[in-house]
């Protein structure tokens, strides 16, 4: 379900700049109703269902993709005049929707968030697809897709929020569905794992939700274009925010060591709950961190920024290690992700342009390539019967494909230039390197030697499932690839070349709302 | 005259019928001793008239009534809840009502 | 002193409330026919809500011509809780029609004492003065005595004593407390003279302690219908032994009325250190011990122990924070009834609430009926879906933040995080798989057959949700 | 074409054919596939070799154009705040040789692969990885900006991974695999600190701009020591040499293409290309010296004592690339790229011959081979112009080429270059002495492998090795040359590796490597009588007692030269043993303390509620009480507050 | 001291002491009777007070009514008139928390109005009080008309097992 703004409304204030503002609502609208739909279908009609769940998707994929090109032919900071606000949507939707709670449904989109939002539409339709063919065992399937729509309107609004409690509005509505995702259709242990995670989120998002309201009291309006760039805060204010928020958003990311929901939620979610887990979900808290804790406490932030530097690094470090001693194979990629949103938010930590934009590739290509590892462990978990490392072995001699992709996508998490995971933690590391002094200096050396963890750590679970001679259960695991599962990596596979070969793709249009980020900034 | 006489005497009254709530086993008992905490309200209520300069002169005295009959009206279903449960249980003991005979059996 | 006139406009809701009562009342005399009576009360609950909303805001009556304080004071908030008053009666009665077809309780009679309790309730809404504000709370309870001890067993059945015993420990506690703030209250005129609201106000300067203790007193016996903890222990044990939709008006409209009360309180009296204590012991005790629950109403018990908490956090910042828990209390009642609801609608007429492993896989058999607990769950742990929460929560945050009373926020959100954790456990219950009962597919439950008055109730207490869920500031319009 | 569209093709063009190849299905796909991939394999490196001819036949052609301006900054892929990546082409002539090098020898293995892995299943994705592995050495050769210089360098660690991990029978290729990555990557972490560095500073990752920037002492010598690293690693010297020899666990072809012209040849030419920087650092000069000298030494004597064939060469390799950083250390850049050229043609030239014994023989084992000359003629004259360059036997091309390094260090000892004094000497001696070492063991080599009876059939009956990917020996079959696709690459390279050594004196090859003139003067004499030394001493030693190998003659430091002087356990004990440690106290710290607080968390919740419910689990009276001292307690509360 | 004094002394005296009886007799059914005596004896301090009206509505409410309720059912629940040794549970936290509420309280009233004399407040006569109540008050006393009538049938109907029992063919 997803607000709509009522038309009891009409009557606030209202306001558009040029383009299809509205387009920011049907990003909403179209997954939330194609929820609504497929819940609502029979249950014989599971199989439809899903396709209509998939169409949906598809839509709204769609529909992230015109963004661009319904953007006002008018750069919109040409018509602001002098006071131009730090961030400048490409599109812009504001309703008032609950004044006596300070909450107005604004929408908005620049270049920060829309890689984002097109990286959720993707990777929901590459899950939708999936579970066509496949649903885990556990429950119905249009259950499970539209469980995933649900997700989407979710995460599509934390991304396009501009209203802080707004924003927090939509980072809650995932918890639930999440939950639902994992303890419906998840591994032997789900009910405890399913319950770690939404009560470890919960306790992160209620950090957000006072961080906000404290916000929003001192500051008497919660609308981020209001609040960025200027600071309407004291500096008091500012620390108090900014540490409630940035404890929230080190939750979700997760952040060391605020991170032990993570393994267990990704070894027991079925393969599409890991993978918009791991491929969105993450990324609210380090998108979340940008947009709204940046925004608002930009002097706290700045002051914070050589401690989150040093949590960064160290779950960059602690994450590495951590993973030389797992067994499992989705726990192992779980704690890999620890690492690598280290690496995004040793980039925000520098607050600067560089390490910004480092976070924001970052996050992009973690969300393909680890949204890719997971779909092949899950696959490889799937049909093997077990995720032990210890009894997967030779994936190479019975499933050639199969373990060539894994190969790649280890490669690629791994940070290997040319592919997508570099940019993010190359520059994250230039970004702390720029930072000068030299504790940012140790940190980029260690952020480095953590790079070169990361690679011990998937090679040798490439090792171990990859080489040598195939165990059982690898033998008897079917090795042909099906089409749907083509379609469901193909583009991670594509993506992870592409951005890796031109950042570009990711970043064209991040500098300026990022600087407008920064401005507030001493 | 020395209010504080009353008043005090209202706070015994008050206090007695609080131990008298906590020390009867007795369901009647106790409803004696809630009626002499009514009573020691009553009693305050028409004191204050004496003592304070009110809004409207005798409230005190028009709250007592009310409480009177408030308390009139609860010993009489007071007393038919008393009745009833000594229908079923043949017992007016209050140590037996239990609040909660929950077996712990949650799991997780 | 002469009689004042009196602007019967506006008491249109009391006659409405009232009128129903006595309607109920001459219906089974003359009519004799259950489905009559019923349908009268329902009626005369919604003319009661029709009432308050045509009467709305219009001028106060019952004055004192000396101080110009009013006993009678329509206000919007008034009228808004009045309405939940009605609406809540309507939905009881309507979750209670199966057992009353049974026999389970004389319809006439429990009609007409559940209207009675109503009036007391819009009483509470409009009072303006402490004697009819007490009076009202004690129309409010003193049926609920009667209706939750009043069970009918059919020759043959095994008569139950839960519902007695219930019955006698919510008596019991219940005129302790109101001692007790009787007590408070003549403290109170004590201290300063006043008992109309308005009036309230600091004590002359040997009487502060006096007055300080006296607000507290009344604020400690009124917390007793709010089942703030300590004076909770009725609460659970009350609920589980009443009758499942009479545990439903317990939970909602009583609770609503202790609100109203305290409220009316709260925000002329300095009492925040007493509330604030009262609220950080609810609310915390309340999830603490709904955690280790296996019965379902006691579940929801505690959890509306706990919500209770949250509403006495707002009410711990005085005026301030009046509309916050009044917007909290109105949202947790719709959502606590539509809880009450779904367990009415999934246990058999006149049935207890059960334990919780019962509700395995009921959500599977039910699905409309399982979506509107989770939603309702949802709501109460203050999460979307089940949004009504999420905003109640949020107008509770909001105050006391805005009032820099952050920590107990923080208290709060803590709190929030606790109670998440056996909302999603009963949550869960409901779609996990039966053990397997022969051979049985685990597919083929039998369906659940719902009764169209609880359906009835439910789809309204659901739609209400969900409007306030997108449109709350309809309710925040409504309490300014 | 013209060289600013001929430039960005260079790598372009292998990589697309690589990354073309990986989409090839896996498995035998019949002859057909192989065929196809065969075809793209070579194709990409022949294109490849057409392209670098291109742009070595006029080097220094500009564009007028400036967006097609293969020297200017190039098509920017992304900007990172004011720093803008951007795939452009610096290729000058040196550059523009070593591609041509480079595109060869990856020719030479592409096709030599396709007999020698002539039933191998895998053998679509090895060709695709060879050329990926082309392009991505020719990106780090041609590219003007840091960060994609930095791109193609670490694609070929993935690579080599990959391919040095192909064979599937061998228990120790994915160890060797995984160490040639891992221990690469650990110098990646310092040569991506050093071009942080370099990049923060002058604010640009364009090649030029870095080149040109002033940067302070301080910085430049730590940003240039970290870049070192980079290099020790890829280029495998001490003390990252560990992964090269392993690196012997991959085919064959590989190890040419690895040792020749790719991978370790980056890190000396990442130093070529920075050189101007280097030459404002004596420290980062002296340390490179030192590193290089210690490598020398650490190779040479290595090689004297391996009983793998392949080995021997691996620690040539070692020894020849520390040659060539001496070079570079002692300031002659120049005497280093022709070294880098001329061991490009040598080692590839050995290595395939080697693959063309192993191929043959299925063995590596020098001890398990003997009298192949007479099998294997091309082969075995393969392996003596091969060896004799490696020596430095004039007029082979080695000789030309350590000349030049040796005059460098000679040079350098007379002071007047950046390096010191010391560290000249240092080089020098290394240097000097090591060629009398390689002349030992490349004599050792040639005399073990193509002389004297055949081992092969030793006491103990047929003992077949299997050393390779392709090997399906039941019984040796009679030695004998191998196919045309493998004898015509050995063919190709013979003329190199013979004849490069004279280019130094043809002019345009030499002032384009600005080369200094050869000249033969008395100093020749030195290293001229240490080869003979050591060439005629191992022959001695062998003629003196037939059949047993000269390694013998090195008593008690044979095993300790064998094992690389151990240092593999010197890293195993100071890296491997603590990381894994770490690992250990880290994991299990996390779910004991991290975990177990959150968890403890949770235990402590449930058990305080449990604790809770069991004191509401009473009869009404208790809570009575309760209610009535709650009630009391919280009066007194208000009292004392009202009061206060 | 003035004579209003002595007798709020002595009539709280007698209230105090009878009440204590009411919560320690071991006799049910003197306790009751001791209630009568407490609760006479706070009709006094009302007249002393001079809130005429409340008091004859105390000794009919409570004395005439309410305590005759409570004895009758005492004779119902078929308790034993002689004295019992089970009436109670031990005392301890009851005298304790009995104390410190008599404690408290009391402190608190001689806290505020320590040994002031107050003017006696004219005789009150029924007239006032009812002009008030009927004037000021009337909507209470509606609303207590509602919740008498509540009371009634809530009693009825919980003490009349028959009134809406079910029959057979319901169950």
């Amino acid at each position: 379900m997803i607000p709509e703004p009522s038309d009891a409304y009409t009557s606030y204030t209202y306001t558009y700049t040029d383009g299809w503002p509205f387009l920011l609502v049907a990003l909403l609208l179209v997954p939330a109703v194609g929820a609504a739909v497929v819940a609502l279908m029979p249950s014989g009609r599971d199989r439809a269902a899903r396709v209509v769940a998939t169409v949906a998707a598809a839509l709204t994929f769609l529909l992230t993709l015109v963004i661009p090109f319904a953007r006002p032919t008018e750069f919109g900071w040409f018509d602001y005049g002098p006071e131009a606000p730090a961030i400048t949507p490409w599109l812009d939707l504001h309703f008032d929707w609950v004044p006596a709670l300070g909450l107005a449904f604004h929408l908005g989109v620049d270049g920060v968030s829309y890689p984002l939002v097109v990286l959720t539409g993707l990777l929901t339709l590459l899950c939708c697809a999936y579970t066509i063919k496949k649903v885990p065992a556990g429950g119905s399937g249009r259950a499970l897709a539209a469980l995933l729509l649900v997700l989407e309107v979710g995460v599509i609004g934390t991304f396009l929020a501009l209203d802080l409690i707004l924003f927090f509005v939509f980072f809650e509505i995932v918890l639930l569905p999440m939950y639902a995702v994992i303890a419906g259709w998840g591994g032997p242990d789900r009910r405890a794992a399913a319950r770690k995670f939404v009560l470890y989120t919960l306790a992160g998002s209620v950090l957000l939700l006072l961080g906000v309201v404290t916000v929003v009291a001192e500051a008497g309006t919660g609308d981020l274009l209001e609040l960025t760039g200027a600071s309407m805060l004291s500096r008091t204010t500012q620390t108090i925010a900014f540490t409630l928020l940035l404890l929230a958003f080190a939750v979700k990311a997760p952040l060391w060591p605020l991170h032990t929901w993570l393994p267990d939620a990704h070894t027991e979610a079925p393969t599409v709950g890991s993978v918009i887990l791991a491929g969105v979900l993450l990324k609210m808290g380090t998108y979340g961190l940008i947009r709204v804790g940046l925004g608002v406490a930009p002097d706290a932030a700045e002051a914070a920024g050589p401690v989150l530097g040093l949590f960064a690094v160290l779950a960059i470090l602690f994450g590495s290690l951590i993973c030389l001693r797992q067994y499992e194979l989705k726990r192992l990629i779980a704690y890999s992700s620890v690492g690598h949103m280290g690496f995004v938010l040793l980039g925000i930590a520098t607050f600067t342009e560089i390490g910004i934009q480092a976070a924001l590739i970052g996050n992009i290509a973690h969300g393909l390539i680890t949204g890719l590892l997971f779909f092949l462990a899950g696959t490889i978990k799937d049909r093997s019967g077990t995720g032990s490392l210890n009894q997967l072995s030779g994936l190479r001699e019975s499933a050639p494909r199969l373990a060539g992709l894994l190969g790649f996508a280890a490669i690629a998490s791994l940070g290997l230039p040319g592919l997508a995971g570099f940019w993010g933690e190359a520059f994250a590391v230039v970004a702390a390197v720029r930072a000068g002094g030299p504790y940012w200096l140790t940190l980029a050396a260690l952020a480095a030697v953590g790079g070169a963890l990361t690679a011990a750590y998937f090679l040798r679970l490439l090792r171990q499932v990859t080489h040598g001679p195939a165990t059982p259960e690898v033998r008897a695991l079917r090795p042909a690839i099906a089409g749907v599962e083509w379609f469901a990596w193909a583009p991670l596979i594509v993506l992870t070349l592409a951005v890796g070969l031109v950042p570009a793709l990711v970043l064209s249009d991040t500098s300026a709302p990022i600087l407008g980020l920064l401005a507030g900034a001493p | 005259m020395h209010v504080v006489i009353p008043y005090v005497v209202g706070a015994l009254l008050f206090a007695l019928g609080v131990y008298g709530v906590l020390r009867r086993r007795n369901a009647i008992l106790v409803l004696m001793a809630v009626e002499l905490m009514l009573n020691a309200v009553n009693l305050i209520l028409v004191t204050a008239d004496v003592s304070v300069r009110a809004v409207l002169p005798g409230t005190g005295g028009v709250f007592a009534l009310f409480v009177i009959v408030l308390a009139a009206a609860e010993v009489g279903v007071g007393l038919a809840i008393v009745l009833q449960f000594y229908r079923m249980r043949r017992i007016v003991v209050v140590d037996e009502v239990r609040l909660d005979t929950d077996e712990e059996r949650v799991a997780g | 002193m002469s009689s004042q006139p009196i602007d019967h406009f506006v008491l249109l809701p009391l006659y409405a409330a009232a009128g129903t009562a006595i309607l109920a009342l001459l219906a089974d005399l003359f009519i004799a026919r259950r489905g009559a009576v019923i349908g009268a009360t329902a009626l005369g609950g919604l003319a009661t809500a029709a009432a308050a909303l045509v009467a709305g805001a219009g001028g106060r009556t019952f004055c004192t011509t000396a101080a110009g304080a009013c006993s009678w004071v329509p206000t919007w908030p008034a009228a808004v809780t009045a309405v939940l008053f009605a609406g809540l009666t309507v939905g009881v009665l309507a979750l209670s029609v199966p057992a009353l077809r049974l026999g389970a309780a004389p319809a006439g009679e429990f009609c007409f004492l559940l209207a009675c309790s109503m009036t007391g309730g819009v009483v509470v809404a409009y009072s303006g003065d402490l004697i009819t504000l007490i009076v009202g709370l004690e129309t409010l309870t003193l049926p609920l005595y009667v209706l939750v001890g009043l069970r009918r067993f059919a020759p043959g059945e095994r008569a139950t004593t839960e519902a007695a015993s219930a019955s006698v420990t919510f008596f019991l506690i219940s005129v302790v407390s109101t001692a007790i703030a009787l007590l408070g209250a003549a403290l109170t005129y004590a201290a300063t003279g006043a008992v109309h609201l308005d009036m309230l106000g600091p004590a002359p300067a040997p009487l502060e302690p006096l007055a300080g203790v006296g607000a507290a007193l009344l604020v400690i016996g009124l917390a007793f219908k709010v089942a703030a903890v300590p004076l909770h222990a009725w609460a659970p044990a009350t609920y589980d032994g009443a009758p499942v939709p009479v545990a439903a008006y317990l939970s909602t409209a009583s609770k609503l009325g202790g609100v109203l009360a305290l409220a009316a309180v709260v925000s002329r009296l300095d009492t925040a250190a007493v509330v604030a204590v009262l609220a950080v012991l609810t609310m915390t005790v309340g999830n603490l011990v709904a955690l280790r629950q296996s019965r379902m109403v006691r579940l929801l018990a505690w959890s509306s122990v706990a919500q209770a908490g949250y509403i006495l956090a707002a009410l711990a910042l005085g005026e301030p924070g009046v509309v916050a828990a009044l917007a909290y209390a109105a949202f947790f009642v719709v959502l606590e009834l539509i809880a009450f609801g779904v367990v009415v609608a999934l246990r058999p007429p006149g049935a207890d609430g059960g334990e919780l492993d019962g509700y395995r896989g009921a959500g599977r058999r039910a699905p409309w009926l399982g979506a509107a607990l989770v939603l309702a769950l949802a709501g109460l742990a203050g999460l979307p879906p089940g949004l009504a929460g999420l905003f109640a929560k949020l107008s509770v945050v909001d105050a006391l933040v805005q009032e820099n009373w952050t920590w107990l926020a923080a208290i709060v959100l803590v709190n929030a995080v606790i109670a998440l954790a056996y909302y999603v456990r009963v949550g869960a219950l409901l779609y996990t798989a039966r053990p397997q009962a022969g051979h049985i597919p685990a597919t083929t439950h039998p369906a659940v057959r719902v009764p169209r008055p609880i359906a009835a109730a439910l789809i309204g207490a659901v739609t209400v949700a969900v409007l306030l869920g997108f449109a709350p500031q309809l309710l925040f319009d409504g309490l300014t | 074409m013209s060289v600013d569209v001929a430039g960005p093709l260079l790598p372009l063009v292998p990589f697309l054919a690589g990354l073309i190849g990986l989409l090839l299905p896996p498995g035998d796909g019949g002859p057909t596939r192989r065929r196809l991939a065969a075809g793209l394999g070579v194709t990409g490196a022949g294109i490849a070799l057409l392209l670098a001819l291109r742009v070595l036949l006029d080097p220094n052609e500009r564009s007028t154009d400036p967006f097609f301006d293969p020297y200017g900054p190039g098509y920017s892929l992304g900007t990172f705040g004011d720093l803008t990546v951007g795939y452009g082409t610096f290729i000058d002539a040196p550059a523009a040789y070593v591609a041509v090098a480079v595109a060869v020898v990856a020719l030479c293995v592409q096709v030599y692969s396709i007999a020698y892995l002539h039933d191998d299943p895998r053998y679509a994705p090895y060709a695709a990885q060879v050329s990926l592995f082309t392009g991505a050495m020719l990106l780090v050769v041609c590219s003007n900006d840091l960060i994609m210089m930095l791109i193609g360098w670490e694609v070929m660690g993935a690579c080599s991974y990959l391919l040095i991990g192909h064979d599937r029978r061998l228990p120790e290729a994915p160890a060797a695999a995984v160490k040639a990555f891992l221990v690469t990557r650990v110098g990646d972490v310092g040569f991506l600190l050093g071009i942080a560095v370099l990049i923060s500073d002058a604010g640009s990752t364009y090649l030029d701009t870095v080149l040109a920037h002033d940067y302070s002492t301080g910085t430049l010598t730590a940003a240039l020591l970290l870049l070192l690293a980079g290099v020790a690693g890829k280029s495998a010297q001490f003390p990252l040499h560990t992964w090269l020899p392993d690196a012997m666990a991959g085919p064959t072809p590989i190890s040419a293409l690895i040792h020749a012209a790719t991978m370790v040849a980056a890190g000396v030419y990442v130093v070529f290309r920075t050189y101007p920087l280097f030459e404002q650092s004596p420290v980062a000069l002296a340390v490179l010296g030192v590193m290089a000298a210690i490598t020398i030494l650490l190779g040479a004597l290595s090689a004297t004592a391996q009983d793998d064939l392949k080995r021997v060469l691996a620690w040539s390799t070692v020894s020849q690339i520390g040659y060539m950083t001496g070079a570079l250390a002692v300031g002659s850049p120049a005497a280093a790229l022709f070294h880098l050229l001329t061991h490009a043609a040598f080692k590839a030239l050995l290595f395939l011959a080697a693959g063309a014994v192993i191929h043959a023989f299925g063995t590596n084992y020098l001890s398990r081979m003997g009298g192949l000359r007479a099998h294997m003629p091309v082969t075995f004259w393969s392996f003596v112009i091969g060896l004799g360059a490696l020596a430095g036997l004039p007029p082979l091309s080695g000789f030309w080429s350590k000349e030049n390094v040796l005059a460098a260090a000679a040079h350098a000892t007379e002071g007047g270059e950046p390096v010191p004094v010391w560290a000249g000497w240092v080089v020098w001696l290394a240097a000097l002495l090591s060629v009398g070492i390689t002349a030992w063991y490349a004599t050792r080599l040639l005399l073990r492998a193509f002389f004297g009876v055949s081992r092969a059939h030793g006491p103990a009956g047929p003992d077949w090795e299997i050393g390779f990917d392709d090997a399906r020996y039941q019984r040796p079959a009679t030695p004998h040359d191998p196919p045309a696709l493998m004898f015509l690459p050995l063919l190709v390279l013979c003329v190199p590796a013979a004849l490069l050594g004279l280019a130094a004196y043809a002019p345009g090859f030499r002032t384009a490597l600005e080369l200094e003139d050869p000249h033969l003067g008395v100093a020749v004499a030195l290293p001229m009588v240490l080869l003979v030394l050591g060439a005629g001493s191992a022959w001695w030693i062998w003629r003196a007692v037939p059949g047993v190998d000269p390694a013998a003659a090195l008593g008690r430091a044979r095993p300790l030269f064998a094992s690389g002087f151990r240092l593999d356990d010197v890293q195993h004990r100071l890296v491997v043993v603590p990381v894994r440690a770490l690992a250990r106290l880290v994991a299990a710290a996390d779910v004991r303390v991290v975990d177990g607080a959150v968890m403890g968390t949770g235990t402590t919740t449930t058990g305080l509620g449990r604790l809770l419910a069991a004191g509401h689990r009473v009869a009404l009276p208790v809570a009575a009480i309760a209610v009535c001292a709650g009630a009391l307690v919280l009066g007194l509360v208000a009292w004392l507050g009202a009061a206060a | 001291m003035t004579v209003a004094d002595v007798l709020l002394l002595a009539l709280g005296a007698i209230a105090v002491g009878s009440g204590a009886l009411v919560v320690t007799s071991t006799h049910l059914v003197r306790s009751g009777f001791y209630l009568v005596v407490s609760l006479g004896a706070i009709a006094g301090l009302y007249l002393v007070l001079g809130a005429e009206l409340v008091a004859w509505v105390q000794v009919l409410v409570y004395v005439g009514a309410v305590v005759v309720l409570l004895l009758f059912a005492v004779m119902l629940t078929r308790a034993p008139i002689g004295p019992s040794a089970d009436l109670d549970r031990p005392a301890l936290p009851a005298a304790v928390i009995g104390a410190g509420v008599g404690l408290g309280l009391t402190a608190l009233f001689v806290d505020a109005f320590r040994w002031t004399r107050f003017p006696s407040p004219d005789p009150g006569t029924a007239e006032r009080l009812g002009e008030q109540i009927f004037g000021a008050w009337v909507l209470p006393f509606e609303v207590l008309s509602i919740l008498l009538l509540s009371a009634l049938v809530g009693a009825i109907v919980l003490s009349r097992p028959d009134i809406g029992a079910r029959k057979a063919e319901d169950a």
